[in-house]
This record gives structure tokens, C-alpha cells and sequence, in this order.
């Protein structure tokens, strides 16, 4: 069927406000100014803010209810999101509280659940991903990483050896929730487990990789017999492939509010104000102009796609595999158009690139406008959304299995 | 607005379907239009679609009509596009009836009933030979006379226009500064000089000339001399929307059988469709059907709930739907190769209906300047995402 | 290295002006209009226009004087195609002059070019191609028309039995030159012979394809024990693919002038000229202006290729496969981006697609310029541009097996 | 115009590629770039250029240079972009020697002898604050005073001004009305403020304010006062074909790594190399290239040959050129995958190269935008194919 029939639901607009209100209240002062020019944030503030959601429950606002959340319905996880992103918040790191504490409430034993899922809800640990390794990018069951069950005076218990990498904030990590090959002989996705590693325990090595943008985001992380007491085993052994696919559906579910586009078209129309071209604002320009309506329309279409995916999803309890595709393709390939048009207005300004500008308390002689730094940052970041989480490719190809099979 | 539930419109979609899959398709679209009956549709579908209760779908009760909205007709003409139905459905239903309902007297409203039974095919005629996309330039003059209307003009070709039993036709009332109103012209009116053609995709329809066509004084829809150029604006708006959705349907069938081509035909000792490169470009595709079901479905609801600004969601539908129909119109044929390019396969006839499509009421890049005209360029103008 | 040296020549120059003057003088009159309007030409038409060509030793003016061209070097070629394109002469037909022309003077028996070659200098005979098959589209090799040998009382002979398809013209055809199947039971490409067949002969039965513009171009056409004398084997037997990947070479080489594109241009700014739109002609449109611009680009860059590909072919003697690809590539779908514009323009007409204004004589009532027909002919064929020839697709792997090969 | 030959040019062309592969690449420039030394580019590589000859490529015998065209010298750019080199080659060579060549007085011009041995380095500084890419916009005032100039008004960032030993600056004579003049402006002249950044790419540059900087008689450009604003033109219209030149050694390279890299990596068990997607991409990227590749060729010769049109030929090489920059950077790291965004890997530097090169002197939309304001829109006016 081509339409369903929605409606707009009038008691999610107080939602809404609160959400704007609460962002007004929290996004401000130096923070604010901060999240504005798009510098980088230091953990503390990370961590500030993610308390202040955790305050109101919101962290973890579309938990169920007895796992410690508030049992929200998609459209006010959506709003949640929009509104967030809308107001320039910081990431929602979504390692705990969107990736593994799922898969801990849903497969994990009654002993994990007590013990890791108040702590996400109250975000006072950080938790990392242990996903990709050097050589197992789009083709992630191939991973290597070996998990071997041994026992010893302790107990039962896995000896880890290996490599993860772009563990995103890495260095930052207190768990990493990892895929670990336990048995080497099979199907390479059916040897795989779940395990829940402290980055504390000896063996574990964090090491930076610097990205393009010149910053530091992303890490290797190494296993070198790292001991990983059995009861860190989340489910079954050799169904972590089964869990990792539940957590993508979970990841796709709440994917790609339109917020932060409302976000990138806001600085994109302040930098356009303040640039100048023959000594008239380039919001003069035609070019500009119709470039704006241009990326509305794809704009407008990402916001229908991700409605109507929710409302798929819904309806159906799981997302729809040629919506999700879409929805991540055009996505990311939008925030990279818009990122571009930005970088074409930077132009104007001779496309200075002062990293220093993206740290806090900076206070040398700008070039351009206060944005560009954040802007150009973000830029170049960016260029990673077609790679990570299913790469372009990768998502063409799973929207043609569906179309294929009819 | 729409009283219709999910349940009922699905219901309805699934009527549509099974009718035109039974009754329709390229062979007997191709068929109707090179007849040599002058229609070049079907008469017998017309009866069909009345029978059923279709024609009425969006007339309001008192005409026997079921009184759903765009959204409902929007679902018709999906599956009238997926099989190439041919009959000059949303210029009797959106634009014609669309008139006679926003604007008509009491009386005039009772023509509605013969839409409604299928005794009534409707013509619109608004566009002129200078007037390209842009709806405001209207020359055609109506000139008052005695018990009546003078009219004299000509207007561009507008499919649909040949059979129709009467056309709704915009003029100047007065002299070329006068308000445009919008005349019930009786198609064997005198002094009208028709020339039919058929139109790329074979659908015909008709440029038409009036020299001083004489017409009564109730001819003039809504029997005032208020200037409608506003109204022609919506009503077109809401013809481009009915278009999206005929190219909807057109877009997924074409995909459909794009896919299925692929899935039987061999090259190089291997399936067509084992090759990575067609199956991206079917992905593509796909993603292009989903963004325009999406993209129109948004400005369908945001008509029937009387969106403030939902002639700026139309706009953004017929932009992102006209070049998705490009690209899956272009890309079936190319994936099918030489065979594509044969007039014995359905896949070049859906290429010739969504070129029609892309165009009519104003193609992708015209409504690219409408929404670059209207676009807000200050700080925090973002528009696109509503609320 | 990265840039040639190159000069304009101004020999060329007077010949350039002889070909315009000869354009001049026979694209006139009642012919002239019709090409103008873009209308079908009859056989006696093209036949007038190709044997006047032939008068001036121009149609076959880049063969090697010995079998009766003039020698021309690539530049005059070039300059010729080009002019000829301009001035909107008709198609050039190629299947004799440039195809099977070559392949018999380059590997024909002394008997064979004496028959066949001054037949095609002269352009006394209709010749067809029969290369592809239902099945073996992009595939050639894949072909399955059956040659058998055997001897009769009037000699050695061959037994065609099979079909061929895509036959440009073929119910015009006085001869066809075919690639028949020699040997079933070597690879596929070892088993090719190369035929020509008089299409009079019993068992040749051409059958008309229909295509989505509604005109008559093509045709299927059958072998049914059709007997043709072994003496019409050109070169070797089994040897038929190298003659077939000869001829594409030379096929290539004369490829792509760039008169066509100004051709289009021109229509596209005489139909803007005459479309106005608010009462305005629509070459005052900016969004026009800019698409102009943008397809000059274009077409500035296609002609900056063939001009390459002519002085790589000059220098080194056989074309560059990078290049060769890249112009077909983008000849095609320029080709059609302009197309599409001119469809773009007609959108404001209706759209009315009157086939019967591309027959001579017809004066019914026009709707929109008088080019409309013309053009919508053209666009609806020209879809095929990215098909013939070697599509897109083939073209982009045999540049990729190039660039691969390093 | 140039005396080189075919021959000739592929001499150099090998001399240039193996001085630069032998001596530069990524780690080199990378290490150049993020040294703690203020210029962030080779002395070193710079005095090689001077003593191979390289400096002077294009300049007058008279200041012991070859009298190369603007061919040779893109030869030359091609290369240094291939190998990422970071030295301000296009700064020093076309605009600053190419305004001393085209402008200065015989005692002016004898700079350029210190020019090609390396001994000058010069800064360009044309573009303000708020002028974008029009380079008609100049507010900068060279008040006259006694013994020559008085020099107020802000320059916006220019890579490789930080590190010139004169400075290229334009500015109107007297007042805001008065002719646009070129002064030579020694770094070191008081009341200069500079602040130095680095670009995109890591090269540095910097703007440069300038607050009653007093000059002497001599700085002005020829001597004399005549309004040099279509001279600017030309010059930035030679920088933008040197920055074309540049972007396809750039391009060449980031094609040819990434064709490499897929040959190298496996994954599903195969050769990234196997996957026809993947191949289709980087046959895209060559195709690119080789339409660079000619496009610049045509306008370098359109230059060299003093065709009355060559500027149309490098507004188009630029629209083209930054558009294939714009395809293959981004597709370059897009093929790497993660490895793709790092640091380490050559391929995101060249990114980066190619995002400025897209940038400099005017974007590919800003110079659409230009030649469609040149635009022949009569009937029988197509320009694009030359004669």
C-alpha cells in the first residue's frame, strides 16, 4: 500500500516544549558558546550534560520502564532527538545507552541487568564499541579476535588476544562491549560472541589514530591475554553475531532524526549572512538561494523518509530493511552535501583551517567567520558517514538482496 | 479532514490494484490510445470506475460522492500510473471537479452528480501558447455581452482536452486587465477550433482556439467577476500533487519490472542481476520510489489537513518525485538494453508516461525557482522540517 | 605526460570552407527543411546526399587512396565530421564506408576488393551489420548464427542458419556483413567468422522492430539454410572476432565529432527563443542561461577529448582505451543531457509528440515549434546512445580493466 | 607563442616527476607542513627549483629565465600537485613574477632575476574581507603622500603570503573611487599585520592588514596610475588554470592510490579490485581525470596562443576541473574506507589539496556563474567548440 493514514499528536507538543526549554536552559554560558563554534568537548562536559538527560530519565527516555527508563513511544523518541539536535546539543554517545544496554536487557542474565543497566541510565561509566578490526570493515564477521574459555584459581574465565579498531573515544573508556571469535572452526558468523570487557583489566592497550580532520576521536584497542571472567559473556556463547544484528535493527530504529540538518541549514544561512561577495551578503546570491530550496527539498524527503519509517516500524516491530537503507544512504549523504555547500561559502575566506580555534579558552585572531574551524572540522569528520555503520555500498547492496527477493 | 482510516485507504488501494491488474496494463493502454477511436482511452473503464463508486471518491456526498481527500484520490491515481491507465482521470476529478466544488454555484454544483456517474468528462484549459509554466499569464478574453460571454483566445495543448464533454477554461473577463474567472465551456460550443494530438506517452488531448465562442451568463463558475487566479494556483498545485502520484505508481512498476528483467535475462554466462553494478542501480531505484511514496504522502496529508503550507510540500514533492522519475525512467530502459528500447516491452511506455509526468503543471527545476523564490535566506529560516 | 603540444593547422582552414559550401549547397531546398524539422529521410534521400558526398571522393575520404579515398589525415576527418554534424547533414551512414570498408580492404582477398570496394566508394550498395543477437548483446562473443561448410555442385559454400537483431536499416539492406559461428566447440571467441551475405539470397527474411519513438529503425533478421558462397569469407576462418575488434578500433578512431553537440545547441536555443513562459521568451531564464553554460562545459571538455584521442591515435598509432571510453561515455550521455533540456523546453508546450509531422508533406497543424516533433523523436531514440555501441557499462569495465592493469 | 616542443615538454615532465618523487609525498609534506619552522614549506626544495632552472621556467631570458608559456609552468603544477608539494609556486611564479613580467618598469622587472634564483619570494594579496571571489571589489586605499604611498585596509587569507619577501597588493589610488594599482609591498614594511593560519590543506598563508604601512614611490606597479583591474583578472584567471594544473597532478595521484589500495585489500574473501562497483568508481575517477587532463591542455594553449577567448577556455577548465576534484576526493577516501580518514594514509591529504584547489580563485559554481553571464543566448550563438 502506497499512504498510510498519521496524524499529528497535539499532546507531544507540551513534549516538545519541555524538551526546548530543558536545551535553552542546559545549552548556554560557555557550553553554549562552545557547542556554537563547534569545538571540541573535553569528557567533563560530555559527561555534564549526558547527567543533566540522566537527570530527567531522558538518557534513557525510550527504555522500557522496568529497566530504569520512560517507556517512550517512537514519535517522542524522535522529538527527543530532533529538538536535541536542533539546539546544537552534543552527541548523544550512544555506546551504552542505545547499543549495549539493549542487548543487556534483552539477552543479558538477571546478574548483568543489576549490574550494568543502572549505571547506563545514570551514565557513570563510559562505554565503548569493540566492533571492526584492522581488516574486518564492511565485512565484519570475518573479525579475528580470539576468545578462548580456559579456568583458573578465579573461575571460569575468557583469555582475549587481538585487535579492535575506530573504537570511537576510546581513550575515554571504561567497558568496551566487544565481538570475539570463541569458535574459530565454523560458519564465521556463527563463532562469535558478546563479551563485556573493563578497559582496566591488564592487557588492554588504548592507542590513538589521528583522523583527517587532525583531531583525536578515534583508537585502536588491543587484547593482549586479557582475562574476561566468563560471567562477562552476554547471552549465549557463539550467538554474539545474533545480538550484533539486534543491536543494528535497535540502532536503525532510532536512526537519523532531522534535527541536526534544521542545525546545518541554521549555520549554513549564518554564514551566508556574514559573507560577503563584491560587498553584498552571499544570501543575496541566486546560486545560494536555490542551492538552500534545493537541499530543503532533500531535507523535507530525509523527514518523510525517517516519519515514515517510524510508522513502519510501528506498525510492523521492525524496521523496514529498504527504508532503513535509504534512510542511512540519503542521510549521510545529505550531511555531506550541506557540509560542502558550506565549505563553498568558506571559500570566500580562503578556507583557513585553525585547529587551535576548535579548542576551548582559544583566543588568537580568527579568520572567517567564528564557525569555519567548527565547520570545516565537521567537514572533514564527516566524510566517514558513507564508510561507518554500513558503508554506502554495503547498504546499496542490502537494499538490492530486498528488491531481488520481491 | 479525510475521514478515511489506514484500514479503509488499504482496503482501497488493494480495489484499485486488483482492478487495473485485471483490466489494464501496457499492451491495452497501448491499444486504446492507437485506436482509431478518437478517444484513444476507454469508455468502458470510465463506466467501470463510476460503477464503482471512484469517480465520486472526492465529491461530496451530496453528488453521491464519498468525500475523501487528495489522499484518497492520490492512492487512485498511484494505481491508475502503475497500469498506465489511459482516461483523463485527474483532469475530470482534481482539476474539474476540484473547480466546480471550490467554486460552483448551487447549480453548477449539480454537474458534480454527472461526474460522479460518469456522464461527465472534464477539460481543464489554463495554460496558453506564451504563458510556459508561469500560471498567472493569462490572454484569453471573455468578453461580456449580452445573456452572456464573448470568448476569444487560444490555449495550449492540455491532455484530456479532445474527449472532454465540457472544459473549464480561464480568461480575463473584460479586457487584458480584467480578473481572470474561470467559464463552463461546453465542448460543442461554436467558435472553438480543436487540434489533437496525441502526447508523448500516447495519451491525447488538444490545444484549443476560441474565436468569439459565445457562451451563456451561467457559465462563469461561481457567477462572480472575483479574480481566481489564486484559486487556479491551488487547484494546479493540487493537479501536480495527483501527477506525482500517477508517477508514483509508474515508478514502482517500472522498477518492478526492471527487477524482474534482470532476474531472467543472462550475459557473459550469468544472471543479470549477479551484477553488482545493476543491482546498485536497482537500489537506487528503490531508494527513488521510497523518497517519492514518502515525499508525496507528507504533502497529501499536509492538503487534506489544510497545511498552511502545503503548496511549499507539493512544490518539494514534484521536485524530489520528477527527478526520481527521470532517473528510474531513463535507468529501466538502460537496464534493459537494446530490448528496452523496443516498442513491444512496457518498460519504454513507462518512460514516456513519467517524461509526461516530470513535465506537466511545471517540471523539477521550475518549482526549484517557485521554492527559491519563497525561501527564507535569514538566520534560523529552516523551513523544510515544519515545527 | 600530461599535455601534448599541438597546433592549429590553417591548411585546413579552406577545406573546413569547402565543406561548408558544399553543405550549404546541398542541405537546401525541401531536403534542407526536412532535416531541419528533423524528419524521417527515405532511402533515395540519404542515397542522393551520400552519392553527392561520393562525388567529391568525401564519402570514403579517409580510406588509403589505393582503394579509392583521398588519404585523409585524422584532422581533415575530423574537420569533415564536424561540419557535416554542424550543418545537420544526414546520419553518414557508416556500416559500408567505415566498417565493413576497412575490414576488406585490411584483410579481404584481392577478388574481395575488387567487388566490394568500389561498390562502396561509390555507394552503389546498401550495406547492414549483423553482429548482435537475441542473447549476445553486451555478450557479442556469446553469438550463435551457425556457418557450416560444405561443397556443392557450385562449389564451396557455407550453411547460415540463425538470427541476427538490431539491424540499423536493414530493410534498406542490399548486403550484410555478418560474424557467423564457424566452430561450436572452441572458446568462444576462437570459433567467430566474418561473412558477407547478399541479403537477396533464399532464406533471408528481415523483420521490422518497432521502437519507443513509434518509427521504423531496426530490424531482426533470419538465416534459414541460407547458402552463401565460401568465396564471401573475409580473411580467415574462426579468425572473425580479431576483424570485429579491428573494425571497433577504426570505429573509434573517427568517433565523436563534437558538430553534432553544436547542432543540439542550436536547436536548444532556437526552441528557448521561441518558448516564452509569463509572456517572456525563455532564453531570458537564468535557470536557462546557467544550463547553457553548464552544457558548454561539456561540451568544450568532449571536444578537448576527441581532440586528445586524435593526436594519441596520430602519435601512437591506435587509439587509448581510457579515452576511447571516456568519449563514448560521455558523447552518450551528453547526448541525451541535452535531450532532456530541449524536453525540458517542450514541457511548456504540451509535450504533443505528432509523429505524422516526421513524414515529408505533412501539413497538418503543429503544436509548439516546429522542431517539437524532431526533437522528442530524438530524445525517445537517443536512449539508446548509452546502449549501442558498447553501454555504459561495458565502457566503464574496460576503462577500469585499463586503469586496474595500472 | 611557446617555443617547446612536444619533446620538450615531455623532458621536463619527466625531470619534474622524478625530482619531486624522489624528494617529496605525503610523509615529506605532511612533516614540511606541521614542522615548528614558520614557513611550513621547504627552503631546501625551493633553492633545488632555483638551481634546476624551474623558477625562471616562464620568465623573460633577460632575468635568465626559459620564456616557457603558461604550459610549461602547469607541467611544472601538475607535478608539484602530484607530489603534494607545498611551496608557493603558483603565488611566486604567476601572479607574483607574472604581475612584476606584465606590469612592472624595466627597474621593477629586475626583481624577477632574483625571482628565478630563488632569492624572492612572492605573496599576492588581492581578495578583502568582503569580496569573495568578485575581484572587482577593492577597498584597500594607497593614499599618496610625499615620496610615495600610504597603505590602508585589510587583505583576506592568501596561502604562502606569511613566508613572501614582497607582497603583491592591490589597492585604489587616493580614494574609494580611484583606479585599482598594484603595489610591491616588502614583507617587512611597518604597520603591516599579519596573521598567519594554516589553509585546509596544512599549507600556511595569512591575512594581512595594513594600518598607514608606508611605501615609497617605487612601489607602485608601472609606475603609474592607470586602473589595473582587468590585469588583476587575467593574473587570478592564470592563478586559477596554475590551481587547475595542480588539482589534476593531485587527482592523478589520488587516483592512482586508491587503484592501488583496492588491489591490495580484500575483503568477503576477494580483491576490493573484484567488487565491479569499485571498478566502475574508479573508472569514473579516471574518466575524470582524462577530462581534466584535456580540458586544462585546451586552455593552457587557448593562453599560450593569445586566443581572444582564452578566458572562457579556463572559466570552463575550472568548472570542470573542480567538479572532478570535488568526485575523485571525495570517492578516493570513500574507497579507502576507515583507513580512509586517517591521518597517515596519503589519500586524505590529497583530499584536502583538492578541496583548496576547488576553492581558490573562485568555485565551480562561481565560475558557472561567470560564464553564464557571458552567455551567447541568440540563436546560432554556440561558443563552446571553437570555430
Amino acid at each position: 500500500m502506497f499512504f498510510n493514514s498519521s496524524a499529528h499528536n497535539p499532546s507531544l507538543d507540551e513534549f516538545r516544549e519541555e524538551v526546548r526549554a530543558f536545551c535553552r536552559k542546559e545549552i548556554s554560558g560557555d557550553f553554549g558558546r562552545k557547542l556554537e563554534l563547534g569545538q571540541h568537548l573535553e569528557k567533563p562536559e560530555y559527561d555534564a550534560w549526558l547527567k543533566a538527560l540522566a537527570g530527567r530519565g531522558w538518557l534513557a527516555g525510550n527504555w522500557p520502564k522496568e529497566y530504569g527508563g520512560l517507556g517512550w513511544e517512537p514519535e517522542q523518541s524522535a522529538i527527543f532527538n530532533d529538538e536535541t539536535a536542533r539546539a546544537g546539543a552534543p552527541w548523544l554517545i550512544p555506546f551504552g545507552v542505545t547499543m549495549v544496554g539493549p542487548v543487556i536487557y534483552t539477552f543479558g542474565s538477571e546478574e548483568q541487568k543489576k549490574r550494568f543497566l543502572p549505571d547506563i541510565v545514570a551514565n557513570n561509566l563510559w562505554w565503548c564499541q569493540g566492533y571492526s578490526e584492522p581488516g574486518s570493515g564492511s565485512d565484519l564477521a570475518s573479525l579475528r579476535t580470539a576468545a578462548v574459555k580456559g579456568t583458573d584459581a578465579d573461575g571460569e574465565h575468557y583469555i582475549v588476544n587481538g585487535q579492535k579498531t575506530w573504537t570511537t573515544l576510546g581513550h575515554w573508556g571504561d567497558w568496551i562491549f566487544c565481538l570475539v571469535r570463541t569458535d574459530p572452526d565454523v560458519k564465521k558468523q556463527k563463532g562469535i560472541s558478546f563479551l563485556l570487557i573493563d578497559m582496566k583489566t591488564p592487557g588492554v592497550t588504548v592507542r590513538k589514530i589521528n583522523t583527517i580532520d587532525m583531531g583525536h576521536h578515534l583508537n585502536e584497542v588491543f587484547f593482549d591475554n586479557v582475562r574476561v571472567p566468563a560471567e562477562n559473556l552476554v547471552g549465549e556463547e557463539n550467538k554474539g553475531w545474533d545480538y550484533a544484528k539486534f543491536l543494528l535493527g535497535h540502532e536503525r530504529a532510532g536512526a537519523a532524526g532531522v534535527g541536526k540538518f534544521t542545525r546545518y541549514m541554521d549555520q549554513l544561512r549564518a554564514v551566508l549572512a556574514i559573507t560577503n561577495e563584491g560587498g553584498k551578503p552571499l544570501s543575496e546570491s541566486p546560486y545560494f538561494r536555490r542551492r538552500i530550496a534545493d537541499l530543503e527539498v532533500s531535507i523535507a524527503t530525509l523527514a518523510a523518509l525517517s516519519e515514515d519509517q517510524r510508522t513502519a516500524f510501528h506498525a510492523a516491530g521492525s524496521p523496514s530493511l529498504i527504508g532503513a537503507g535509504a534512510l542511512k544512504l540519503r542521510a549521510s549523504e545529505l550531511q555531506q552535501e550541506i557540509l560542502q555547500t558550506m565549505t563553498e561559502v568558506l571559500g570566500r575566506h580562503g578556507l583557513a583551517y585553525q585547529t587551535d580555534a576548535l579548542m576551548a579558552g582559544w583566543n588568537g585572531e580568527l579568520i572567517g567567520p567564528k564557525e569555519s574551524a567548527g565547520i570545516l572540522y565537521e567537514q572533514l569528520i564527516r566524510r566517514a558517514a558513507t564508510i561507518y555503520g554500513g558503508s554506502s555500498e554495503i547498504q546499496r547492496t542490502i537494499i538490492a538482496k530486498s528488491a531481488f527477493a520481491g | 479532514m479525510s475521514a478515511f482510516s489506514t484500514e479503509e485507504r488499504q482496503l482501497l488501494d488493494d480495489s484499485f490494484n486488483e482492478y487495473f491488474r485485471d483490466n489494464y496494463g501496457a499492451t491495452h493502454a497501448v491499444a486504446l490510445a492507437r485506436s482509431g477511436d478518437p478517444d484513444g482511452f476507454g469508455r468502458k473503464e470510465w463506466s467501470d470506475y463510476a460503477d464503482l463508486g471512484w469517480l465520486g471518491l472526492t465529491l461530496p456526498e451530496a453528488a453521491g460522492g464519498s468525500e475523501g481527500g487528495l489522499t484518497e484520490a492520490g492512492i487512485f491515481f498511484a494505481a491508475a500510473g502503475r497500469y498506465l491507465a489511459q482516461e483523463p482521470l485527474v483532469q475530470t476529478l482534481v482539476l474539474g471537479a476540484g473547480s466546480i466544488t471550490r467554486l460552483g454555484t448551487p447549480e453548477q454544483q449539480k454537474q458534480l452528480k454527472e461526474i460522479a456517474e460518469g456522464k461527465l468528462l472534464v477539460g481543464f484549459l489554463h495554460a496558453e501558447l506564451a504563458s510556459g509554466y508561469d500560471r498567472s499569464h493569462v490572454t484569453t478574453i471573455a468578453q461580456p455581452i449580452e445573456g452572456g460571454f464573448r470568448l476569444t483566445g487560444e490555449k495550449a495543448f492540455a491532455v484530456g482536452a479532445h474527449s472532454a464533454d465540457i472544459l473549464i477554461v480561464s480568461a480575463r473577463i473584460g479586457d487584458a486587465a480584467g480578473p481572470v474567472g474561470l467559464f463552463l465551456v461546453p465542448a460543442d460550443t461554436d467558435n472553438m477550433q480543436f487540434t489533437v494530438a496525441p502526447a508523448i506517452d500516447g495519451r491525447r488531448g488538444a490545444a484549443v482556439r476560441f474565436e468569439d465562442a459565445e457562451l451563456g451568463k451561467d457559465a462563469l463558475l461561481g457567477n462572480n467577476t472575483e479574480d481566481r487566479t489564486l484559486e487556479i494556483d491551488t487547484l494546479l498545485d493540487h493537479g501536480t500533487l495527483a501527477v506525482c502520484a500517477d508517477a508514483l505508481g509508474a515508478m514502482v512498476a517500472a522498477t518492478e519490472i526492471t527487477t524482474e528483467y534482470l532476474n531472467t535475462r543472462e550475459q557473459f554466462g550469468r544472471k543479470l542481476a549477479d551484477f553488482q553494478v545493476l543491482q546498485h542501480r536497482v537500489a537506487d531505484m528503490k531508494v527513488f520510489c521510497e523518497e517519492a511514496r514518502v515525499v508525496i504522502h507528507a504533502a497529501l496529508t499536509a492538503v487534506d489537513e489544510g497545511a498552511p503550507d502545503a503548496n511549499l510540500a507539493i512544490w518539494r514533492a514534484k521536485v524530489q518525485t520528477a527527478r526520481a522519475a527521470r532517473f528510474i525512467g531513463g535507468q529501466g530502459i538502460q537496464l534493459h538494453g537494446g530490448m528496452g528500447m523496443t516498442d513491444e516491452m512496457p518498460i519504454g511506455h513507462y518512460y514516456k508516461r513519467l517524461t509526461m509526468c516530470e513535465a506537466m503543471f511545471g517540471d523539477a527545476e521550475w518549482h526549484l525557482d517557485r521554492l527559491a523564490s519563497m525561501t527564507n535566506m535569514s538566520v534560523n529560516g529552516s523551513a523544510a522540517t515544519g515545527s
